[in-house]
Parts: C-alpha cells; structure tokens; sequence
C-alpha cells in the first residue's frame, strides 16, 4: 500500500449511518460487486457512478454508526474507494473497515477544507491531509505502524487467513 | 380485422400458469416495460431473448392457467407478441387478453404441426390458423363478433373510454 | 334454467339467458386486493372518476400485508388514497386476513349475488350459493365505473359427491381427488355445481375449500345449493334478504361426474401441476424443508383445529419449518380462545398475521431452491412459492401437520387420537 | 479495575488490562443473525473447515423470517445446513430477535464475552456480560479461533436518578440521554448506567438502556447485576457465574448524571436518533404506521402497556399498528395474559416474532412520505423503507396512544392504572 494516497473527494455531513451506506433491504446480497451497486443509496442513488472517478470520502463526525453489517464497508470498498476520512467513526464500522482492509483516517478539520469533486491527498505516515486545488494542508491522525501493517497486507481478514 | 402474421414462438407444454408466465415475485410491477422483462421467465429464464416483436405464440392445452393477475397477459403483449394461438386458455387470462386486445385464438393440435420460426397467419374471424411454411391449416373456434369488436378496439380500455366520453 | 343461470339472468333483467350468450349483466360486490394498484390506474385511463357505487366496491390488503417491500407500501398507499378519496365503506387493511375470508365474516356473501374480485379463487363464494368468479385489473376497472361486467353465459357440469370421510381425511383431500381425476383443464369455461349426499350437509369451511379449488379445474365458478349450515351461518353475518334460486327440474347439464369418499384416503398433488395427485400411500419417502397451514384454502378455524389436534405437546422435526397463517383475524382470535395456537407454537410453529403468506411468493415463508414445501394452499406451480427449483406438494392442514411433525410427507391417520379428526 | 475490564482480563488470561490495550480474548458466544450469508464465505475464506466451540456458537434467523424472498430463503438455506453440518446452536425462524432469544435460553451469564453480527449485542450488559457487535470477518475469526482481538474500551458512566412519571418508560428516559449526550459520545466506548432509577428498573427496562447503548455510539454497557438478573437467569443458567464488580477506585473516563423524576415522555425526530425532544413540543402531524417490537420494544412489559392503553378502544382509521413481540416465549405469556386479544380487538396486526420492519426487510415497509411512530432503535433515513419515510422513535405507551389518536399522544391520559412504571 502506498503511504500517499489521492484522489478526487466526495464530502458528506455528520452521522452518515450504516442504513444510508446500505439499506436493510438489500443486505440478503452476498456479492461484492452487488452490494458496491447499492452504495450510499440512502443518500446518492448516483454513488456507485461517481465513485468511478472519486476515491476519497470525507465525511463530518460518526460516519458509519450503527448497524454492524459489514455490507457497509464491503460496499464502499468494492465501490473502488480507497479511503474514508471522518471526523469520528462509529465503532463497528471502524472494525469492519480495518477487518476488510478499507482505509479510515480520523481528521477534525479535513471536513471544512474541501468541497465535492476537488483533489486530495493524504499523508499516512505524516498524518497529513492536503486539498490539491486550494493548496491547504491540516492534521489527521497517524496511522499506527500496527495499523498500516495491517491495510498492507489487505486488512485483518489477510492476518486471520495467516494464523 | 385483418389477418395477423408472423413467425411462431412455440411453448408445447401443457398448463403453462400464470405464476410461470409471470412469477409471483414480481406481481407488484406496474410499468408495461418492466413486465415485459419477466416474459415466460417461471418456464425459461432466457425466454425473454426468443422473441422479436409481431412473433406469434403457439402454445398447449389449459395455457394462462391460475391466477387472475393481469401481467400475465401484459408481459406477452409488452413484449412483442403478436397473438397466441393455443390448444385451450385459462378462463380468466383469456378474458384479460380479451380485455386488453391480445388475440387470441383457440385451436386445438395446432402446436402439434409448428417449429419455432415457421411463418404463420392467423384468421381470427374464421378461426382459423395457417402455417405457411408447412403449407397447413388448422381450424379452432371461430372468434364472436362481440370479441372481434373488442380486437379491432385494441381492448375494451378505449371503448369504455370513448363510452364515458360520448356520455 | 340452472340456479346459476337465473343469477346472471336477473342481474341482466332478462327472463331467459342460455349458455354461450354474452349478457350485461349489473355486479352486487367488486373486491380488489392489494396486487392490483393496476384496476386504479385502468380506472382513470378509462375516464373514470367516481366510483359507480360505494358500498359494493371492497378493497382487501392481504397479498402484501403487512408490506414488504417499498414497491408494495407504495401500491397500499396509494390504494388506501383511492379508498378515502371514493369514501368506500368497505376497506380491510392489513389488520384483517384474506378477502375470502373476511368478506363473508363481514356479511357482504350471500345467496344469489354476483360477485366479481381480482383474485382467481373467488369460486369460494359458490359455498354461498352465489355467483362468484375471478378478472383482471381492466374488468374490475369497468365495473367500478359502471357496476355492470359483460359475461358469456356458461356451460355448467355436475359433479356429485357421495359418501362420508373417514377420520383424518378431509375436503382438501377431495377436491385434490376430484382434480386428479377430472384434470386442471377440465372445466376450463364452464361453472360447477357441486351436488351429492357428502356435500348436502357439509360445514360452511369444507364447502368453501371444494369451491375455492374449483378454479384450478378452470372453471369460471362454482356453485352449491345453500343448506341450513350456510343459511345459519349468513343469519349471523347479515340481515340482508337474498333469494336462493332452484334449479329447473329439466335443465341438463353440459356434463355429470359422480365420486364416492366413502374409502379416500389422504391425497397429495405432487410437483408441479394441481391434478398430479396421488394417494399419500403410493409416494416414496418425501423431505419436508417447510410446511404451510393457511390461505383462502387452508387457512381457517377447523383447519387450524385439525392442526392443533396433531401438534398437541408434539414437536415438529427439528429441520422443518411450520409457517401458519390464519385465513384472518376473526380466526387468530378464535384459535387463539380455543387454546389452538398456543399448541402449535409450543410444538414450533410460526405463527404470523393474518394474509395470504407465502402461498404466491410474496413473503413469509419463500422457498428456496431445491427444497420441499408441503402446503395447505392451493397451487403448486413452479415458482408459485418462490424458487422455480423449489417443489410443493398440495396436502390437507392434516397431512401438513403430520408432515410437519414426522419433517417427511406422512398420513396424518398415523396420529389420529378420537373418532374424529 | 472496573468489572468489564475484569471480565476482558480474565477472557484474555492476563493479570490487568488498561483502556487502549489490545487483547486476544476467549469468545464465550457467538452469534450470527440470517443476514449474514456471508460469514460462511468468510468462514471458507479463512480456511475454516471446523468450529473449535460448537457450544459456544449460535445462528439466529429473526430478520428475514419468514423468509421474504427467494435470495434470503436461500442464504438461510446455506446457513442451515452449515449449522446442522457443525452442531452449533440454531435458533431458526420460529423463535424471536437475536439477543432475547439468547438471553431466554439461558447463554449468556455475568462476565461472559458475546460478539453477534448484530449491533444491539450492547443489550447483553443488562446481565453483567459484555455484548458487542462486529462484522462477518470477526465472527468467522471467532468460530474457527474462539477468540479475537479486542481494544480494551474507556468507560462512561451515566448515573440516573429519580423516579419515573406514570407513563414514562426506560425509552423516555435513553431518548433523553441520547438528546443530551449526543449520538456520538460513546464511539469506541464502554458505558455503565448507575443510579436509583436504574436499580428500580425491570430487568426489561434495563435492556432498552443497554440495548440502544449503541446508538450513543458504545462498543458495549453495563449494569451491576442485582437479584433481578439472578431471578431471570434462575432456571435458565445451570452453571455457576461469578459476578464481576468494579474496584472501588476505578476512574471513569467521563461521567454524566441525569434526574428523572420530571421527564416526561420523549420523541427522537427525523432521521437521528440523537433528535431528541418533549413529546408536546412535536409538531403534530397524521402517522401512517405505529410499531410495537423488536429487540428494543417488544418485551412482556412493552405489550402489557400497550394492551393496558389500547384495551377496549380502537386504533385511527386512517393508522396501522403493528405489534411484534420479541420472542415466542414473549408470544405465549402474551398471549396468556390476553394482551395479544386486546390489541388484536383493538386493531393491531400481530405478527411473529422477530425483527419486522424495523430495518426495513419486510412486515410493514414504509412508503414515501408515510410518517410511523416506532417503539424500535433507529430513525435513520431508508431505515424502514423509503428514504423519504420519517422515523419518530418513542417508549411502547407513546406509541400505543399514538395508535388511537392517529397523531403523535402523550399515553399519560390512556392508562388505567396510575402505578409508576
């Protein structure tokens, strides 16, 4: 996995729940690439479209609270985002996230930095999470070595695989 | 009306229901397009991709068995037949087709004597059904002028509309 | 004339009509049911815009009740706006049961009467001595504008029963018996009277099962002469006066069938035709994945009882599923008093609202694929329940139950504690 | 050392664990609900081929039961015959909601580690155990290892005090909490209720506490197990338990009070649950649906108020209410008791046991624009259905008055008994 990572952003509000990410009805799916189809349904019908060119959500505090289907990461994941920046996460998704190897970084201010569809770019090592278009520049939380270890290898499902 | 022709759609199967010309689980559709999608789907996932618009179903006996759901007859003519002929029809589909201006035409061992694709013509107002590839002709039940009126009206939907209207 | 003939004639204000003749005939009941927001739609593409009549239009939520998709929320939501817009008296939400059931509860059947509803097994009704038959979205529109449906006179076959059952053999087993004889298209048309010494004095549910199946023969309705049971049982529901026609001692019918059950036994319709039926004897070893008690056919308080009365302190196979559904709510409640649910949840049931269930696919029970269902309901067509891998067998609540408890298709006389069942 | 900390050293054979710690801890259930099909591909991903505590793993089926559609029908299918293939405990579609079901059968004790695919795992504090929620990947991890890894929580404490209005339920009391603390005070947090009114609360009260811990963003709850629990454990836990207790000097991360004694009934608004207001400042609007159920709201006492309001009078023509109790032990008392006639008679469409709508899988889907008043966790938007629905969150009595009034109603003027509840 790289240390840096860009991409263009989709920016959301606070509290972007797991019945937003992917609605109770469709969590009978099993395959990823269904399951990417209804991403972020509850909010943008459009998602899976635009998660074509953008790669990066940044989202305000609690993103992912709720449920604890992991069909809201694996629909973001397989969606072919490569990380999610939020201001907090909500518990289960966070786990889940780092289970299945899709990267989220705690930022209190990347959220008032960017609008939708400009260019970020994020630091893991550094902790640091730039706008491209606006040349801004604030903190996010350091990755743990422990951490990034575990992205690396694909998320903590690659570790159990190996135990 | 005059005679319909195309090319045959045949189904030799005998009590073809409505849950298999359209399944249950899709009961609840009501846009015409979508209907169209689920064609025949409980007798052949892919039957969909059999048909070209203006074919003509040939089917057995007891065809449009079951249930009165009106799809049964939408998704046929949605997706592009033209008419059906048959050894005998469900009573409440065929007051369905009826109603909604599919032709249909009875006509007992007419399956027997069609291949998928032959050119067939059907003469409602004879009852009677040719297959022109075969050089055949099969006579069924002769259709009322009552029903002819409602064929020729496209269904009893515009009568009752130009009724309503003339009132 | 036949009694049936004399229905349509005076709904036409004719003297005579004869079989095959098209008539106008005026409709005492239209019934919509929730698979059909269509009927309303066709009703405005027709020009409609009131209802010809608001106390004979009844709009009964069962298929989809309650909703479980949005789709279906959205065909209820807009049913109920039509409801309130029209002021129809009579609207059965999802809090009721199946329209065959909670039409007559509420005293809208009796003798005579023409009644038309969106629903294929409206046959039942000829357990009331009235005229009763199934259509589409498009007829029932017509008849919401006009309260009058075109009709081609039929022809009408006999089918006369004779005989007493034998414990644990029930009227399901008989229309099962008479459909694998007769075949499914066999009245394709044509309406049934169904007469003899077994159906002269039968019980008002038993009635309503042999005329609720009389449709997977194909008939257009069917027909019995009301007896005291039905009299007693309408006096309850309604002080409305009907006339009950006879039967001209001349008319002849299109065609005669006679039966005797004096020695049936339990009879199943095997995958995947209604007339595929055999004796329960002559079948090999079945596994059971699901079993269904409930809908138009099998859905109701004796069915419930017969049920109850196998399951009592039992437990059905750990691997089977028993989905039952009162046909409504008058029949939870009843089954409730009776202490009969309460036998059958012990023994492991599921027990849900009041509806049709899974017996079209809608929810509550759909079958996957590869797996066997055995059913009180009425069609075993592939797909009917879900997967078209999936296999149904028709049966009796007896045999269902027993099925249910053994987790195999078993002859519910096995369990047979009294005299009777 | 506080007792969940206690209970992860002990589960992770270590002398003392801090928060932030990280620990492979023994699991001693878990638990697996329908609609995760995925877990067995997870399970197979890893190289699983046996279950190293068959004992200690269980399948719930309480979502998708019955199983409304062909794809659900089918992942259950797989996860039945995953459950018979390993042995593990399979609580299929006739048994109720997850965590009840569990709690009834007697799995789970003080000081026990739970983790389920189902967030409301936090329920299971109620018992002095630790309850969390996870995704398929842990849960594989946890059946074939029988432990995972586990970040040692911070802990919070809410202390209540006071006494409960007649007619304000533990409901009105966690809505408030989440009104003032917010839907995010928790994350990643352990919290512990205290105070007078939750030690004069029912064991079912204190399950609404810690069952809708989670939505204030908590790994897991907890509540001092009293003679309540060991009561309700009684017959259904065998073995012996040790209950944990929190060192005198333990340090809360943070701590919150909260007096009850004047709050009244309150109502989590579109579309957070942290919306939180007083029921009369609510702008009234018609509601469509009313629920009464699932892991939260369906509980003996929940139906009993229900039926207590409800008993003799009739829901609003124009709303529906559905009631689903949480299990089928709930079911049968119920039954007993005459609540289900109660609110059958006055109306309600009761279904079986199980989860329901409440995450929009079936049994009362909303349609666009339909307003419904839930005694269930979460008013996220498309929670129920349609994302233009709108979710009220309120206690079973608020609801239930609702039900009768067609509009947002303080149940204060409904009760017949004046009791404190």
């Amino acid at each position: 996995m790289d240390m840096v990572i860009t991409g263009k952003v989709l920016v959301y509000d606070d509290n972007i729940d797991t019945d937003i990410i992917c609605p109770g009805r469709f969590l009978e799916l099993n395959e990823s690439k269904d399951i990417a189809n209804v991403a972020m349904s509850g909010i943008d019908s459009n998602f899976p479209e635009k998660a074509k060119t953008h790669s990066i959500i940044i989202a305000g505090k609690n993103f992912g609270c709720g449920s604890s289907r992991d069909h809201a990461v694996r629909a973001l994941k397989y969606s072919g985002l490569k990380a999610v920046i939020a201001q907090s996460f909500g518990r289960i998704f966070y786990r889940n996230a780092l289970n299945l190897g899709l990267l989220v970084i705690i930022s209190k201010d990347a959220r008032n930095i960017f609008n939708d569809g400009e260019s970020g770019k994020i630091d893991l090592t550094k902790g640091k999470i730039t706008n491209m278009d606006k040349i801004i520049t604030v903190d996010s939380d350091v990755i743990s070595e422990e951490e990034f270890k575990v992205y690396e290898q694909g998320g903590m499902i690659q570790i159990y695989k190996q135990n | 009306m005059s005679d319909i022709k195309g090319k045959a759609i045949v189904l030799n199967m005998n009590n073809v229901s409505t849950d298999q010309i359209f399944p249950g689980q899709y009961v609840n559709l009501t846009d015409p397009n979508e209907i169209a999608e689920h064609v025949l789907e409980g007798a052949d996932k892919s039957f969909k991709n059999r048909i070209k618009t203006g074919d003509i179903l040939v089917a057995g006996n007891n065809f449009g068995c079951g249930s009165s759901r009106e799809q049964a007859v939408i998704t046929l003519k949605e997706a592009g037949f033209a008419a059906v002929i048959a050894n005998s029809v469900g009573r409440i589909w065929y007051r369905n087709a009826i109603n909604l201006g599919l032709p249909v035409l009875i006509c007992e061992g007419f399956v027997n004597q069609v291949e998928e694709g032959d050119e067939i013509e059907v003469n409602l107002k004879e009852g009677i059904a040719k297959n022109s590839s075969k050089g055949t002709i099969a006579k069924g039940n002769a259709i009322s002028d009552f029903v002819l009126n409602i064929f020729a009206n496209g269904g009893i939907k515009p009568m009752m509309k130009s009724k309503i209207l003339s009132k | 004339m036949h009694a049936l003939e004399k229905i349509l004639a005076s709904h036409a204000e004719k003297d005579v009509v004869t079989t095959g003749e098209i008539i106008k005939a005026k409709v005492d009941l239209a019934e919509v049911n929730d698979l059909y927001l269509q009927t309303i739609y066709s009703f405005y593409e027709m020009g409609g815009k009131k209802v010809w009549d608001k106390n004979k239009i009844c709009f009964v939520f069962d298929h989809y009740a309650p909703a479980p998709t949005i789709k279906t929320a959205q065909i209820h939501k807009e049913m109920r706006e039509f409801v309130q817009k029209n002021n129809l008296t009579h609207h059965f939400d999802i809090n009721t049961g199946v329209c065959h059931q909670v039409m007559h509860e509420a005293g809208l059947v009796y003798p005579g009467m023409i009644l038309v509803a969106t629903d294929s097994h409206t046959t039942t009704h000829g357990a009331f001595g009235a005229f009763g038959t199934g259509v589409g979205a498009t007829d029932m529109a017509t008849i919401m504008i006009s309260g009058e449906l075109w009709f081609r006179v039929p022809e009408i076959v006999e089918i006369e029963i004779n005989g007493k059952l034998r414990p644990g053999v029930m009227a399901k087993d008989v229309i099962l018996y008479i459909l694998g004889k007769l075949g499914a298209d066999a009245c394709v048309y044509k309406a049934i009277e169904f007469c003899g010494t077994y159906i002269e004095d039968l019980d008002v549910a038993e009635r309503m099962v042999i005329c609720n199946m009389a449709v997977e023969m194909g008939a257009k309705t069917a027909y019995m002469v009301p007896n005291q049971k039905i009299l007693d049982y309408i006096k309850t529901r309604t002080n409305k006066e009907f006339e009950i026609y006879d039967t001209d001692e001349d008319f002849v019918f299109a065609e005669n069938f006679v039966f005797d059950i004096n020695n049936l036994t339990p009879q199943i319709a095997v995958p995947h035709s209604v007339d595929n039926v055999v004796s329960i004897d002559q079948l090999p070893e079945v596994r059971i994945d699901q079993a269904f008690i409930g809908a138009c056919t099998g859905g109701r308080l004796e069915d419930i009882q017969a049920a109850a009365e196998i399951l009592r302190g039992q437990k059905i196979n750990p691997r089977t599923r028993l989905v039952i559904i009162p046909a409504s709510n008058e029949v939870l409640l009843n089954a409730i008093k009776f202490g009969f649910i309460e036998d059958l949840i012990k023994a492991g049931a599921t027990l849900s609202t009041p509806g049709c269930g899974p017996c079209l696919g809608a929810h509550q029970g759909v079958i996957a694929e590869g797996e066997n269902c055995v059913t009180a309901s009425n069609r075993n067509f592939p797909g009917r329940m879900g997967s078209t891998g999936g296999s149904i067998y028709l049966a009796s609540p007896a045999t269902t139950a027993a099925s249910a408890l053994m987790g195999k298709l078993t002859d519910p006389r096995t369990f047979l504690k009294g005299e009777n069942i | 050392m506080h007792a969940i900390e206690k209970i992860f050293a002990q589960k992770a054979n270590v002398e003392r664990v801090k928060a932030g710690d990280r620990v492979w801890a023994d699991v001693d259930l878990t638990v697996n609900v329908d609609l995760y099909r995925t877990v067995l591909a997870e399970f197979e991903n890893l190289g699983g081929t046996k279950i190293k505590y068959p004992e200690r793993v269980a399948f719930t089926f309480s979502i998708n039961a019955p199983a409304p559609t062909i794809q659900s029908a089918s992942n259950e299918k797989d996860m039945r015959e995953f459950a018979y293939k390993h042995g593990i405990h399979l609580f299929d579609i006739n048994t109720g909601v997850v965590q009840q079901v569990l709690m009834e059968a007697g799995l789970v004790w003080p000081g026990t580690i739970s983790i389920a695919t189902d967030s409301h795992a936090t329920i299971l504090g109620a018992l002095g155990a630790v309850g969390m929620g996870v995704g398929a990947v842990d849960l594989a991890a946890s059946m074939i290892k029988g432990n995972i890894w586990f970040r040692v929580p911070e802990i919070i404490k809410i202390n209540i005090d006071g006494e409960l209005q007649p007619g304000v339920m533990a409901k009105d009391v966690i809505l408030k909490v989440l009104g003032e603390l917010k839907q995010d005070v928790a994350i990643y947090k352990a919290i512990e209720y205290t105070g007078s009114a939750v030690r004069n609360m029912s064991l079912s009260s204190r399950m609404v506490l810690c069952n809708m811990a989670v939505e204030l963003g908590a790994k897991t709850s907890y509540i001092q197990p009293d003679e309540k629990v060991i009561d309700f454990l009684g017959s259904r836990v065998t073995r012996t338990y040790e209950i944990p207790t929190t060192d005198p000097d333990f340090k809360y991360a943070e701590e919150y009070s909260l007096d009850v004694n004047q709050l009244v009934p309150q109502v989590a608004c579109p579309h957070n649950v942290d919306n939180v207001c007083d029921l009369d400042d609510v702008p009234k609007k018609p509601v469509n649906q009313c629920l009464i159920g699932t892991c939260t709201g369906g509980r003996l006492e929940d139906l009993a108020i229900a039926a207590e309001i409800l008993k003799g009078r009739k829901i609003n023509a124009k709303t529906r209410l559905i009631v689903i109790p949480a299990s089928k032990e709930i079911y049968l008392k119920a039954m007993e008791l005459g609540y289900l006639r109660d609110l059958i008679e006055a109306g309600a469409t009761v279904t079986n046991p199980g989860c329901g709508p409440c995450l929009g899988a079936h049994m009362g889907v909303l349609a666009p624009g339909e307003v419904c008043v839930t005694a269930s966790n979460r008013n996220f938007s498309g929670r129920m259905g349609s994302p233009q629905a709108e979710l009220y969150l309120a206690s079973p009595a608020t609801v239930a008055a609702t039900a009768i009034e067609g509009i947002l109603t303080n149940p204060r003027g409904y009760l017949k008994s004046q009791q404190r509840s």
